[in-house]
């Protein structure tokens, strides 16, 4: 397990240290720092209920903390709404996608961010258009954009979700499982728009399972494991074993024994 | 089409606007006798009948129904006589004649009516006659939002502050109602022991119903309650001062009323201008008395004018307490 | 591969997907109409076959429930409640509920009526009085709601009770408040009604200001590159929608014509659609409404919408209070206690407003009181006993309503994902 | 890999995560304690609080509010509306509504009346229809949700006007009917008290029953290797409810003690209180408020659940009406229609209860009625003019209600995955 | 693009022909059929929106289809609801979970089929150590299972769900992308339990958009392609470019794209 302890290289954007977290009898995080740079993509990944979400939702500020520190900007910031995030330069995609599914999807997409013509009727034609426009260059394959939410597939939403993000200016997008729900292509596209991201400077935060993808486009790994920081990696320097291992704790876990098992079966076969 | 059936009504057209359906006399006495009466009086004479369900606003409409289907009587128990002033007004544009019924308004042409004040005082006088003119009270007055309970308050009290009763507590009871009558009256129990309960003032009689509920099961004996007072001669009330249970009940001959109202409606549609009025407050008005029943005159009040059968008042459960009032 | 889509010449933008089922010409929408009936998804077409159905039974059992005269005064009466009922939309569209709108109409107009009666000020102030003290409420309210967190239920059943006691402490001793009959307010409520000609024209700029507005729309999505819809099915609609509103002016004309008050509900009904619909305010309220986490994460201001919500119900409230008071010409003890309650509430989900959040509109209050209305005066045409005038009034209401469910059936077995 | 945590040995099996913050012993509880009190998860508590709050103030007016005289009657009181909460409670827990309550226990009562004393049928039988007729009611309105898909909102608002009309028709010319004053029912309801030996026969009986039943359910959490909390605790809990009841009941019975009424409401309550938590149906009733569609896949009987809880409610509310007239003595045409409604429903909420479904209990209906009670007889007993009478039970309810939402502020601001 | 025309070899215990369903103006799924055979792991993949998840939803009584045949074991049937599909012994884990956020863990597990004692009451202990071992097998981290579903995370409730699938005796097991939201170790233990299933002669539908997966575990693959059977393939005759081609339509997809540029870039670097 290699642990890097000296600080990224560039200048970070956004900065936790010493953030904890409890809900009634269960301590959620304890002790956790972590550090995003411009133009860096720091892959966050760890075991169900590790504590990533509700990482994610303290620095959208969704949650508040019960201690340590947040730093925006090289500022001490405090986070007291998603409003105040939003307007900071913090873009998430959510897990559970905290969309509206009584609205359509042009509504979704603008929701908080309308556009308006004349300054008070709301400009449904240039959102559609650019709704289409937004969708298209995910791949979505989403009938209409006039459809409320609710009739959507799981893989619909989740695009829509993360069109949403785009629509602004952020200067940190976190993309909490982005592409769980996605069909292939779709998880092709959001990798191109994680590597957009990145090149236009933003600093991106990506929660995943999946490890060929975390190794594809992050820059570094932060494992997070029962609510603590585990390990972290330079993208370039972990194997999937090592990464497998350090998420579970243990280098003779479940994949390996399975990997080892099919290992064995190809070579009897 | 619509609007020609509207003009083409032949004959004579007579609306009666009733305030409510939660207390018997409108529906079971009212309506039918005023009816009859019309109907005894005038061949083509058409009744028409309104309830508002004590909803003032729901009462303006139905006056302008009434006009809509082309009225020239139009006979009104106003829910709320002070401010039917603006209903009289269109009813009386239209050409409608309008006769207040039972409660006064200010610009009607006719009214007709036991008076609501003297009601109140009635029951008072009879209170602290049967009290002998000293002790304390309860007093359990008409709901707050019913703006004839406030003119019963003001009669009773007018009766009640001037004797030598002593009102320990006073209630203004949410629309009237007998659970909170009794409930109210179990907690005054609290405060004042029985035997300092010399008479208790209900404005009607379902509250008297709750209030008889709430002594006799505080422990009181039926045949030892204090006098209670009540009104509108429910058949509930007669059975209780029958069986000694509440001293009076306001029995209004509905009867005359409603037959008095029917002829002057009559008239009135046929053009004919009645003389025998007395002046009230500057209209033309019929007052007419309200009698007390008491359990000595149940006999020559309500059975006498069919009011209740005595088969209707003694059943079984009250068998006994007729043949000692020597009802049968 | 976002062109490959792109590459079909001479199509819409949002009409790619091969899926859609595509129709068009008159004939087609004819189609989706009867595929959206089939399908239950007609809106509040149900609810108006169930008033159809009042209409015709109520008109059967006497041909004058359907007179000029009628219909006058039967929109003149639905407007106060229709007014209050249309802020008991807008607090339903957000999953709450106000039990204490009876309440605040009767005691704001009961505080209008002494400050201009009693106090001797103008009926101009009085009515700002009136209306303040109904923001002012709405302003407590959501202060309840958002500081203390207490549930709109509890603290609407607290106003629903303090402000009768309000009424009573107000009135005082007077009991009853008539208004001076010359009195603008009166004039206004009861006698105003618009003058034949005004009507045609009025009408005339309606409809003019709905065909320019749709068609202005139809060249901006046009000139996008985006599906418009048929032109001619739009014609037809405005075309009917002038027919149908001026027969029914002149119908009305035979009598007194359209009231002041009525028009002003209507206005205010128009007025809250397209702020609901066409408006960031709207537009936000319906998210809340939705799913209030995630318009809270979407970053809307969650609690400035509860407050315009409920500040909005309580002067619709107050508003609806003054205007019948003005139709009454007086101010009473009963003033908005005797069922205004559930006589709003009842018209806004009636019309088609779900208690949940989400998903109702400004027009469900009109239509829920026109419904509610036709019930009432038919029963008072007919002419029953009380016993059974309520038992009626249960079953037509429950009958109006069945209509709308049994059309919906269709929706129920959903689910995602 | 499931064994590497089942190695720590003589760890209960559902407290092996390392996350888990443990607390042992009382000193462990009280820290539980009072980090819930903070977390404002602390269930009915604050609401208790609440009444305390009221109790100490009309205390301090008039300390005969605290008397045996006034508990004994204030409890014999509140249990009529309390059975009828209960049903409310269901329909609550389902996330839907029944506004007729108060209207379905007048008509009920009525039935019976008229059945009873017109046609002189002995009392047992006249309450049999009574509650049969509540649960007929309870089966049209299930069909009609269930087949019609009409929203309970409105088939209850018809059946609020439906069933007041049948009140009135049923009781015809009569008005009001008084019930034989030694009738089984009167006797019960409005004379009957628990024998002073009997009630602390009673409250031995529940407390051991209590007790016993807990201790079993440790012993077999125990042998299955689960967690069993605190012993102690568990003894202390016990000790206090003993002490509090016989305490409560020797107090009562300085007056005329436990009245009937309210140990057959509280009966209720205990009864209703297992069935919900540990039935089967219980279970299937909080999925389907919970969830419907998640409960539906679950292969729940969606439809036996709605069915069930109408009837239950219908029922409930023709048995309170039933128990209302014997206390009375009386059926009249304002049986049920004075607020009995906003009564029920506000009292299920102020215990707790949610609008939107699947979070509430049967105590909530005892904890809700007791406070709503406790409000009218302490007023009753100060004695104030009925405006002060209606903005002081509106402020209070607020204030009782408000220390519950402050407490449960922490919680709002939640989320998911 | 190979296309097996021949029926599965082993006889089938559910099958679908010629089924469609329609949503408002949308036709979602055209034709479709699908064979599940005993101790057959059939995969359904398909880009987002494809109709997977309508067509486990018709299968397992959520929705009825507009037309079309379904049998099973044999026998024509119909499948008015859930609950005549559980009876049946089809399980269903759904992409939407489909669990009661106010009831815990426990109940939610047992939900529909408590065990009881003396025959009225629920069985609380059997449940919850039921619960445990259920959630144990499944290498859940769960922290306690009295916790309510609503403060669960996203991975954590998918758990719960595919757990609950195991409770009963299913003939048939419907999987519509059940490790969308699962840690590494958890979709290994998923992976060995649609190998057990098959072993014990149960069917399993899979839903996945992880091809990796899909390969590790299927015997058959369906590609569904905007509502119609666009392909099949025997699993060991299927490449994961040709299934990527088959779901995307087209052999230029991103995904190749993507799939080359990093081949390049390896290359340069
Ligand atoms: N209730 C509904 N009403 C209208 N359209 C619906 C409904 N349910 C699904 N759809 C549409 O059906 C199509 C297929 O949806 P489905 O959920 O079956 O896709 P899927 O293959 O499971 O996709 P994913 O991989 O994203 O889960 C989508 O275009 C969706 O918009
Ligand atoms: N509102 C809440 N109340 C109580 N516990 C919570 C709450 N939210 C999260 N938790 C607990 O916190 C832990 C971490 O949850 P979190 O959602 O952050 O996990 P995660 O790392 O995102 O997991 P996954 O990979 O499954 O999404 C879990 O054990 C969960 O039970
Ligand atoms: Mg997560
Ligand atoms: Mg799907």
């Amino acid at each position: 397990m290699t642990m890097v302890t000296e600080s990224p290289v560039r200048e970070s954007v956004l900065s936790l240290t010493g953030v904890n977290k409890r809900f009634g009898a269960v301590q959620v995080l304890t002790d956790i720092h972590l550090e995003v740079g411009a133009g860096e993509v720091v892959a966050l990944v760890g075991d169900n209920g590790a504590g990533k979400s509700t990482l994610v939702k303290i620095m959208s500020g969704v949650y508040q903390p019960d201690g340590g520190d947040i730093r925006f900007d090289g500022r001490s910031v405090s986070v007291p709404g998603p409003a105040q995030a939003q307007a900071m330069g913090i873009a998430t995609v959510f897990q559970d996608l905290a969309l509206c599914d009584n609205l359509d999807v042009v509504a979704n997409l603008f929701l908080g961010r309308e556009k308006l013509v004349g300054g008070v009727a709301l400009d449904e034609v240039a959102m559609e258009n650019e709704a289409w426009r937004l969708l298209r260059s995910l791949s979505a394959k989403i009938p209409s954009v006039r459809l409320p939410i609710a009739s959507l597939s799981g893989g619909q939403r989740q695009t829509v979700a993360i069109a949403r993000a785009l629509v602004g200016d952020p200067k940190v997008v976190m993309l909490d499982e982005p592409t769980a729900a996605l069909g292939v292509a779709q998880t092709a596209e959001v990798l191109n728009l994680v590597e957009r991201l990145k090149e236009q400077g933003r600093g991106v935060v990506l929660i995943s399972h999946n490890m060929a993808d975390v190794q594809a486009v992050a820059d570094r790994v932060v494992v997070l494991r029962l609510g603590r920081n585990a390990a972290e990696f330079k993208v370039a320097e972990a194997s999937t074993e090592a990464l497998v291992a350090a998420i579970t704790g243990a280098s003779d876990n479940v994949v390996a024994a399975r990997a080892a098992r099919h290992e064995g079966e190809k070579n009897d076969g | 089409s619509a609007n020609d059936a509207q003009k083409g009504s032949s004959g004579k057209t007579i609306a009666l606007l009733l305030p409510e359906s939660k207390t018997t006399r409108y529906e079971a006495f009212d309506k039918p006798l005023f009816e009859k009466k019309v109907a005894e009086l005038c061949s083509d004479c058409k009744v028409d009948y309104y309830n508002a369900d004590q909803d003032e606003s729901k009462q303006a409409q139905q006056v302008d129904t009434a006009v809509s289907k082309g009225a020239d009587v139009i006979v009104l128990d106003p829910v709320n006589g002070a401010g039917a002033g603006g209903m009289v007004e269109s009813a009386q544009k239209s050409g409608a004649k309008v006769v207040a019924y039972d409660r006064f308004i200010g610009k009607a042409d006719y009214y007709l009516s036991f008076d609501n004040a003297s009601v109140g005082k009635l029951q008072g006088e009879a209170l602290a006659k049967a009290m002998g003119d000293k002790g304390g009270i309860l007093m359990l007055n008409g709901a707050p939002s019913d703006p004839n309970a406030a003119q019963f308050k003001k009669g009773a009290h007018e009766a009640l502050d001037g004797s030598g009763v002593k009102i320990l507590a006073e209630y203004d009871n949410p629309d009237w109602s007998p659970d909170n009558a009794q409930k109210w009256t179990s907690d005054q129990l609290a405060k004042f022991d029985t035997s300092k309960i010399k008479g208790v003032y209900a404005a009607n009689d379902g509250q008297a119903g709750g209030v008889v509920a709430a002594l006799t099961g505080a422990g009181m004996k039926p045949d030892a309650l204090p006098p209670i007072t009540g009104q509108d001669a429910e058949l509930a009330a007669i059975q209780r001062i029958v069986a000694g249970q509440q001293a009076m009940t306001i029995y209004k001959p509905i009867k005359i009323e409603a037959e008095k109202a029917a002829e002057l409606a009559v008239s009135l549609a046929k053009g004919e201008k009645p003389s025998d009025t007395e002046d009230f407050e500057g209209v033309a008005s019929y007052i007419f008395d309200p009698v007390v029943v008491q359990k000595d005159n149940v006999k020559d009040t309500v059975v006498k004018d069919g009011f209740y059968s005595v088969s209707d008042i003694c059943t079984a459960q009250y068998a006994d307490a007729c043949s000692a009032a020597g009802l049968k | 591969m976002a062109d490959v889509q792109d590459a079909t010449p001479g199509v819409p933008a949002d009409l790619l997907d091969e899926r859609l089922i595509q129709n068009e010409g008159l004939a087609g929408y004819a189609k989706v109409f009867w595929n959206r009936l089939r399908g239950g998804e007609l809106g509040s077409l149900p609810v108006v076959v169930g008033l159809i159905a009042i209409c015709v039974v109520f008109y059967a059992q006497d041909p004058r429930f359907l007179s000029s005269y009628t219909l006058v005064s039967m929109t003149q009466f639905a407007a106060p409640v229709g007014i209050i009922s249309l802020g008991i939309v807008l607090v339903l569209l957000l999953g709450e509920i106000d039990l204490s709108v009876g309440s605040v109409s009767g005691f704001s107009a009961a505080c209008m009526a002494v400050f201009v009666v009693d106090h001797g000020h103008s009926m101009f102030l009085g009515m700002l009085v009136g209306v303040a003290v109904g923001a002012t409420i709405g302003l407590v309210y959501s202060l309840l709601y958002l500081k203390l967190g207490v549930p709109s239920f509890v603290f609407s059943l607290a106003g629903l009770l303090a402000f009768q006691g309000g009424l009573l402490y107000v009135l005082g001793d007077h009991g009853t408040i008539n208004l001076p009959s010359d009195s603008g307010l009166v004039q206004f409520a009861k006698f105003g009604f618009v003058p034949d000609l005004l009507a045609y024209v009025i009408v005339a700029a309606l409809v003019l200001a709905s065909l320019g507005l749709q068609l202005v729309g139809r060249a901006r999505r046009a000139k996008a590159g985006l599906s418009t819809g048929s032109l001619g099915l739009l014609l037809v609609r405005s075309a009917l929608l002038a027919v149908g509103l001026l027969w029914l002016t002149s119908y009305l004309n035979v009598d007194r014509g359209w009231s002041y008050l009525w028009v002003l509900f209507a206005a205010l009904v128009v007025v809250l659609d397209l702020l609901l619909r066409k408006t960031r305010w709207g537009r936000h309220l319906f998210a809340v409404g939705g799913n209030e986490e995630a318009a809270r994460r979407s970053g809307i201001r969650v609690g400035r919408i509860y407050l315009t919500v409920f500040v909005g119900c309580s002067t619709l409230a107050a508003f609806g209070g003054l205007m019948s008071a003005g139709l009454l010409t007086s101010v009473s003890q009963s003033s908005g206690t005797t069922d205004t309650n559930l006589t709003a509430i009842a018209a806004a989900v009636i019309g088609g407003t779900s208690l949940f959040g989400g998903r109702g509109s400004a027009y469900a209050a009109m239509l829920g009181i026109i419904v509610l209305q036709a019930i009432q005066t038919g029963l008072n045409i007919v002419n029953v006993d009380s016993s059974v005038r309520f038992i009626v009034t249960g079953g037509v209401l429950l009958l109006a309503v069945a209509i709308d469910s049994v059309s919906r059936r269709a929706r129920t077995s959903s689910g995602r994902g």
